[in-house]
């Protein structure tokens, strides 16, 4: 079950995200990334243990991601003493990041890694099929959810939340370890 | 459009080969006709075109496969085609379309059977009164065909017109036949188009033949909610669409005298429809409430006419002892067709349970045979009346193995587990919690390999609110008086009321329905016209504040600001469209008559209409929405609308694709992302709100009004976002657009940015509708 | 039909309000109108419920889920149930019905473009004159409707029905509609019936009006294949199903004195009907010769009307250079609308290549266009008339890295990888091996990482044999005559000629296509009437004998025994079921006018009519069969029909399934399982040559007939399975049954099975038509 | 990939065939078999070995299963010297399976387990499925077809023809050392 769909139904088709069961791996691609942005949904607080957030924001920091929250939660991403990210409807950001023209927030350009965590299991599936199916060359997913997110590039498994928050901790830590 | 007849018989005479012109009763409608009456599928294609190239699809498929003929099922991952050539992005379209045939097809039969019965029943010539003050009786068939029916006879011809379009949309998504995504998505605007105008058709024939009320604000309130039904009294359930089935069982008890014994309640539109017809007829709510209310063993008997019912209804209705009726050729469910049998023998049938439902098509039976089984039958169902004790349903959540296969089939991902757990050791307030986010849709229970009855303990668990689940609605009004619209159509085109906000479509509410009332409240406290229908406008009803008040005593039903409107059922939306169209008639004076592509400018750059379909689930939903996109009227969804695999999305920093010409002189202006996108399901309730807001701001707002609409914007936008929002030098055009209140916060964001005046022009996107033509 | 006019106005007067009773003319059809005129969606459920009691659905579901709306995706595996209520079964007969509807829907938008352009064209007073032989030209129409038509104009009235029946099944496919897989199936039957009639529009129409052959057993033979096109001239591709375009080419060039310098040539039904109206058309193929015939770079310009067209048409017609003009609404492929430029200008852009292609929608200007555009491209086109080299491919072929996604991608997983290999080293041999088990679809070409032109080498490596494709098909006859149906009907019905084989349907073949000429001369042989249409007709006509002559040159073309039948394009399949009705009606004078149910019934029992449609693939193929389901004429398909999802079979060792009444007595007679199936997936070509023999014994088979009818059944079955059938017993009746030749093998079989002598009754399924009730 | 339908396309939805790598484990199945048979498709000349034809027919020998050969490969079967076997298309057979009524070739009731061998891939596919959903409990079917066929209870993985003639005279094999 582990590498199944989350929901039941949504199966996906014949390309599916390359589960990865290694925290380093994950570091690995994050830090490969040219351009990464961490798209951070409105269910993350539902789902996330306060440290997994901090964690998750580190990771940003670490590479120098850009952070987008979504779904209107940013009053509580401040609470966090979050200061620095940006905010925009998933569907605007899912939009613009299908187009090799986007500038990005920066000017700089569009992303070449987009790494999603907290959104309704289905809302994500669509968006990451959208982008698997529409973005250019060289765009890639990356689902840090605690779940098999078959329509990403790149995505981890179903697990529980402790696993999770410590298998993202290990990301966190072996990105810090460089 | 002319006729050939062979032999033609009257009671006056015979002629033969007479050819005879159909045509409309000149001397009533002096308005000449427009460009495109009775348009084809590619009529309209060059208004699609314009608007697809600010909107453009963003496909999000469901499926990698398309599994649409023998020759798949073909993998259409990014490239790849299938094996007719199809690529995703004209394959999720294509999908799009079919859906929105289903739906538009799904109006049209239940408009088509409809008018077919109110002939029989009335005649022909049944005048199409919609009473005095709703002169304009027909926009959207108007603004489509080029007809103004008098009659009920005269919408078969408009049938005629939508029946023959629909075969040839649906052909369009034969394998090999369209192709290109933008023209499947012209069509699917079409489909829609013609989805408004059967809605209408179907409205405008009952409401004049049964005497719904017509366009009145003051309509009455009707009980809404499980804990209406009197129990005492032996209950008949409807539960569908299609009303007729439900007038003949409101007229027999009537008739009959036996009105004051048994209570006829309902679920779907078919609730709203009879609560426009009887006073007494009550809702118990929408589609999510419909194993809800079975499982508690009320109804007696059930009556179910066409769309949205619960396919597995029989078997529900059997667990409870209470037999089917199904009233509709499009859903026989596999009953015997007793159509022609005594009634006497029917009811003897059914109640002695030798038949467990019966499939019956002839109107006048209904209503006797649903009468006589719940009157006979109410008194040995007792025992059914009730749930299971609470001792049961520890004993039921023991065989609870914590599979987790429940959340897991669950749309809404509930934590069934972890409140079976918890009712294990005798607590269901876990159980109850998740009352307000079920949809009940049942998968859960399909999925449980213990067998266990979620739904059942769920509503055992919320049992003593269900009890006070006593609520309000007000009935369906149906159509926007045209001096409503005179009067409040200057306000909306200047942009002075903020805004019209629709809450329309079905309950499949990602995060509980209290959301659409917070929503709805929202924009009522605002000043915002707020118009709702179908399951929306009963989810609307059910939530009090603390005076025990609903948002529909609170709020008057006029079509005015502050005001709330039901107009009714799912075919009511009409009114929805009709009003948007009708400002631009009736208030702006742009000619109607078959002259789509003008009237559709003008919604989408003066009239700031947003339609939040917060729970849309069905095909028909799908069809609605397309209506209101090919008119210019943007509609958000929720989170599980991003199944519709399709957002019609603009982008806001592209300069280039926010101008529009100046009718005044022809010159391109940019105007702004006004409105930003036409189809967009939102994350949240914030987003949406945030968004609503943002969508009502439109090319042709004055300053007074932009003001007016960015104050509401930014409000929302810091009360949710806590900051301001960082586009507005987007929609700020001139110095006098800005709200007073914010004026320094505002200037500095400006600057900022290098934000510079722009005009105001007298927007339109049709070059033909340019006055002066520049040089 | 009863109509209310407003105003009415003539030449001779203006009358209001007047009542018309829109009649057929009576003294030409003296028939009373039949118990189910214009029948509704349930007036025919019985009858179909008759039939899917013997005939249960077996479904094969294509895939565990339903993705239909926003409540899902949900899942369906075994017992469990979507968010609606619906199950596997049910889901999978609506998905029947849906692909049904579409293909309903197809015939219908496309019979509706024919008779609303042929009465602008000739007038609504066009007579419908099928020729002196033809007589009885709708059957179908008059079957189902009651209407007559004389005139092209009857048939708009005919349409309508059509299209509100189609409307009203689609809804049945929405969400919480029908529920149960038996009533849809009934639908399916319905969609079905109503395909046959629109087919029978769209088909007497363009017979009518074109003059087309008309039921002229000595049609001319027309050219047939890709090497039939004369390089020298410039050439133009017509491709679709709708003949319109095609035939203002035709009259262009005639008009013109162009008719001997340009070719015209076509793909599909379009290319069947070209030939029905010029002698000078030529036709590649069916659509599985689309990809290749444009990758030889051939044609110079490529015209499209709609229907089961390759959606990467544009693409394809890019790369040779060729320009594409769209003609259908329904297909706009995303061109830009010209119908309302100036020829020239047309012409200019697509010659210059400024545009790649046009969607013209004015018939007037698609001749020109396209003939000035072939003509001034052509000489610029040679370079591009040509096939790569060998060396090219072989150093295509080194591209390959063999990682076997191309022949996982192919719907008949043929050995691409291995025949990459051997083209490496310079054979392409293999790769000629495949193409005559491709259906060019390629998906092969979708799936390869390296962007290997698999199609283009196959073509090449086949170069020389497609030189000599040069073959034949007898032109379209459209009816069976009258006189002909005299003449057989006896010996039909009482099964001395042992039956009628239709080979109908599309090109996916699972195996290739001279699977179907094998059948099809087995059949001749044997002197079955071997009647065939569409994509089915040409592959037939792709083999020739070792004298170079095609069956069509071997057989005549009568409708009698151990003749080969081409009635045409797709929608002359409606003169197949049209041919069983009128034995029915001509031979046996049962009642035809609005009495369906009767006819059927005749046909089940008595016509021992199968159709084979051994690459069905599309909607249209899907509702073509559901016709003839409904008319008791089962079905075989090849393998890939598997995934039309359901079969329709019967038991033949439930004894209980197979019994009538005996219409002399009213008594219940076992008469055997005939016909066994209604509709069955062969695996090989030998199955379903067993089966089809099979299935043309028919319960009023005489003695004399069933011996025959058995003796071709054994004889086919030990010729392929090297044994007697171990069912020989369940279709023997009397000793007379029994083949003489087979006399004692036979009895020795009868004797093991303990065989007894059963009646052979008056047969019907229908308890009204028993003549004396049984006391 | 081994694991993958064999078809590109064919994905069949949350419940798939479980796949068996061990030879061992299909023969256990087998055994384990009240009434087993053999289903052998028209395409089993053109993808078996003659050897493995001979194998699949011991193995049924072994359990005394009925073996079915359709689509008319008869004659081709008898060259093989085999006498013992029916004949019935496959659809009609697969409709007769999914029957608990249905009496079984030898009038003793229907099987329960159906071993599909020799078919085109999509066609068993279908097959499987019906039979997936619109069979009784208890009913089992096995795929030991050179692929995956994931609408089987149980299923091969994809492999190459020479390690599946091994595999299948594993079963044998280990049939017959019981
Ligand atoms: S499109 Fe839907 S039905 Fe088709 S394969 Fe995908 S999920 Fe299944
Ligand atoms: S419609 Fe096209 S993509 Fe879909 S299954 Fe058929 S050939 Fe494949
Ligand atoms: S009934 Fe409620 S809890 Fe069960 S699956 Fe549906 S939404 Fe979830
Ligand atoms: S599916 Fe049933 S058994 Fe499993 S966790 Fe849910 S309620 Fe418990
Ligand atoms: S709003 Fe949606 S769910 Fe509700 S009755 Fe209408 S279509 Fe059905
Ligand atoms: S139609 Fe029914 S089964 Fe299909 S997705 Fe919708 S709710 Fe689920
Ligand atoms: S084009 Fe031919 S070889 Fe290629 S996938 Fe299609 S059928 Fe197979
Ligand atoms: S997909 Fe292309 S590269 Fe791969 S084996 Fe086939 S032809 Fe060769």
């Amino acid at each position: 079950m582990k590498f199944e769909p989350y929901q039941t139904a949504e199966i996906p088709g014949p390309l599916k995200a390359i589960p990865i069961e290694r925290p380093q791996t994950v570091a690995g691609i994050i830090r490969n990334a040219k351009r990464p942005i961490v798209i951070i949904g409105s269910k993350i607080f539902d789902v996330a243990p306060e440290r997994t957030i901090r964690d998750i924001i580190e990771i940003s920091r670490e590479v120098g991601a850009e952070i987008v929250v979504t779904g209107g939660i940013n009053r509580k991403f401040e609470e966090l003493g979050v200061k620095e990210f940006r905010s925009m409807p998933a569907m605007e950001l899912a939009d613009r990041l299908r187009d090799p023209g986007w500038k990005g927030f920066d000017g700089k350009g569009n992303y070449d890694l987009a790494i999603f965590v907290g959104f309704r299991y289905y809302y994500a599936w669509l968006i990451l099929s959208g982008l698997k199916h529409f973005s250019p060359d060289g765009f890639r997913t990356l689902s840090i959810e605690p779940y098999y997110q078959p329509h990403a590039t790149f995505s981890l498994y179903n697990m529980k939340i402790d696993a999770w928050a410590d298998y993202i901790s290990s990301i966190k830590e072996s990105l810090k370890r460089g | 459009m002319t006729l050939k007849i062979g032999e033609l018989k009257t009671d006056v005479a015979t002629f033969r080969n007479l050819e005879i012109v159909l045509g409309r009763v000149e001397e009533e409608w002096e308005e000449p006709l427009g460009p495109t009456p009775m348009p084809s599928i590619t009529s309209l294609r060059k208004w699609d075109y314009k608007l697809l190239s600010r909107y453009k699809p963003f496909y999000l498929p469901f499926c990698d496969l398309c599994c649409l003929c023998t020759f798949g099922k073909c993998d259409l991952t990014k490239d790849k085609k299938g094996a007719c050539g199809i690529k995703m992005d004209a394959q999720q379209s294509r999908i799009v379309l079919l859906a929105c045939c289903i739906g538009a097809a799904t109006h049209t039969g239940h408009a088509r059977e409809i008018v077919e019965f109110l002939i029989e029943r009335f005649g022909r010539d049944y005048p199409l009164d919609l009473g005095d003050q709703v002169a304009l009786e027909a926009p959207n068939i108007r603004l489509v065909t080029g007809i103004k029916p008098r009659t009920i006879g005269d919408l078969e011809e408009v049938l005629d017109y939508v029946e023959e379009q629909i075969a040839h949309l649906l052909a369009s998504t034969h394998t090999g036949q369209e192709g290109n995504n933008l023209d499947f998505e012209s069509k699917v605007f079409h489909a829609g188009m013609l989805d408004h105008v059967a809605m209408e058709v179907a409205d405008i024939a009952q409401i004049a033949a049964f005497n719904f009320p017509k366009g009145d604000p003051e309509a009455p309130l009707a009980q809404l909610g499980l804990g209406v039904v009197d129990l005492s009294k032996p209950v008949i359930l409807v539960i569908g669409h299609n009303v007729i089935p439900s007038v003949y069982i409101v007229d027999y008890l009537n008739e009959t005298g036996l009105k004051d014994e048994v209570e006829v309640c309902g679920l779907c539109c078919t609730a709203h429809d009879i609560t426009r017809y009887s006073d007494r007829a009550k809702i118990i709510g929408p589609i999510s409430w419909e194993l809800r209310f079975i499982r508690t063993g009320v109804p007696d008997v059930i009556v179910v006419d066409e769309q949205c019912i619960r396919t597995d209804v029989l078997d529900e209705a059997m667990k409870i002892n209470a037999p089917l009726i199904a009233a509709s050729e499009k859903a026989c469910r596999g009953l015997p067709d007793r159509s022609n049998d005594p009634v006497e023998e029917i009811v003897e049938d059914l109640v002695s349970g030798r038949q467990k439902g019966v499939l019956i098509l002839d109107m006048d039976k209904i209503g006797e045979v649903a009468a006589k089984v719940a009157i006979r039958l109410a008194p040995k169902r007792k025992k059914f009346k009730a749930l299971p004790s609470v001792e049961e349903i520890v004993e039921e959540a023991k065989k609870c193995r914590n599979c987790g296969f429940c959340q897991k089939a669950c749309p809404n991902s509930l934590p069934i587990p972890e409140a079976m757990a918890r009712a294990k050791e005798g607590d269901l307030s876990k159980l109850a919690d998740l009352y307000d986010y079920c949809i009940a849709c049942g998968r859960c229970e399909s999925a449980c390999p213990s067998g266990i009855n979620i739904i059942t303990m769920m509503v055992k668990s919320s049992e003593r609110r269900i009890k006070n689940e006593i609520f309000n609605v007000r009935v369906g009004r149906g159509p926007i008086q045209d001096t409503e619209i005179r009067d409040v159509g200057r306000s909306i085109v200047l942009g002075e009321i903020p805004g019209i906000i629709a809450f329309v479509g079905c309950a499949n509410y990602a995060d509980g329905g209290h959301e659409l009332v917070e929503m709805a409240e929202e924009f009522l406290k605002r000043k915002y016209i707020v118009v709702v229908s179908g399951c929306a406008a009963m989810t609307i009803g059910m939530y009090k504040n603390e005076e025990g008040k609903t948002l529909y005593e609170l709020y008057p039903g006029n079509f005015d600001a502050g005001c709330l409107v039901n107009v009714g059922s799912c075919v009511s939306n009409s009114h929805i469209s009709g009003a948007a169209i009708k400002i631009a008639n009736i208030f702006a004076k742009r000619p109607l008559r078959a002259n789509y592509m003008e009237i559709a400018d003008y919604i989408l750059n003066r009239v700031g209409a947003v339609g939040i379909a917060w729970g849309a689930m069905s095909q028909k939903a799908a069809a609605i929405a397309s209506g209101f996109w090919r008119l210019g009227v943007p509609v958000i969804v929720g989170p599980h609308g991003a199944k519709y695999r399709r957002m019609l999305l603009g982008r806001k920093e592209r300069k280039e694709d926010w101008y529009v010409y100046d009718a005044r002189t022809g010159k391109k202006v940019y105007v702004g992302p006004v409105p930003e996108h036409l189809f967009y399901a939102a994350e949240t309730k914030e987003e949406a709100m945030v968004m609503a807001a943002k969508l009502c701001m439109r090319a042709n707002d004055t300053t007074k009004g932009r003001a007016i609409k960015l104050t509401h914007y930014i409000d929302l936008y810091k009360k949710f976002y806590g900051k301001m929002p960082d586009d507005i030098h987007l929609f700020v055009r001139r110095l006098a657009d800005i709200p007073i209140t914010m004026k320094d916060e505002i200037l500095a964001e400006l600057k900022k940015k290098g934000w510079k005046e722009t005009e105001i022009p007298d927007p339109t996107l049709i070059e033909e509708l340019v006055r002066v033509k520049e040089e």
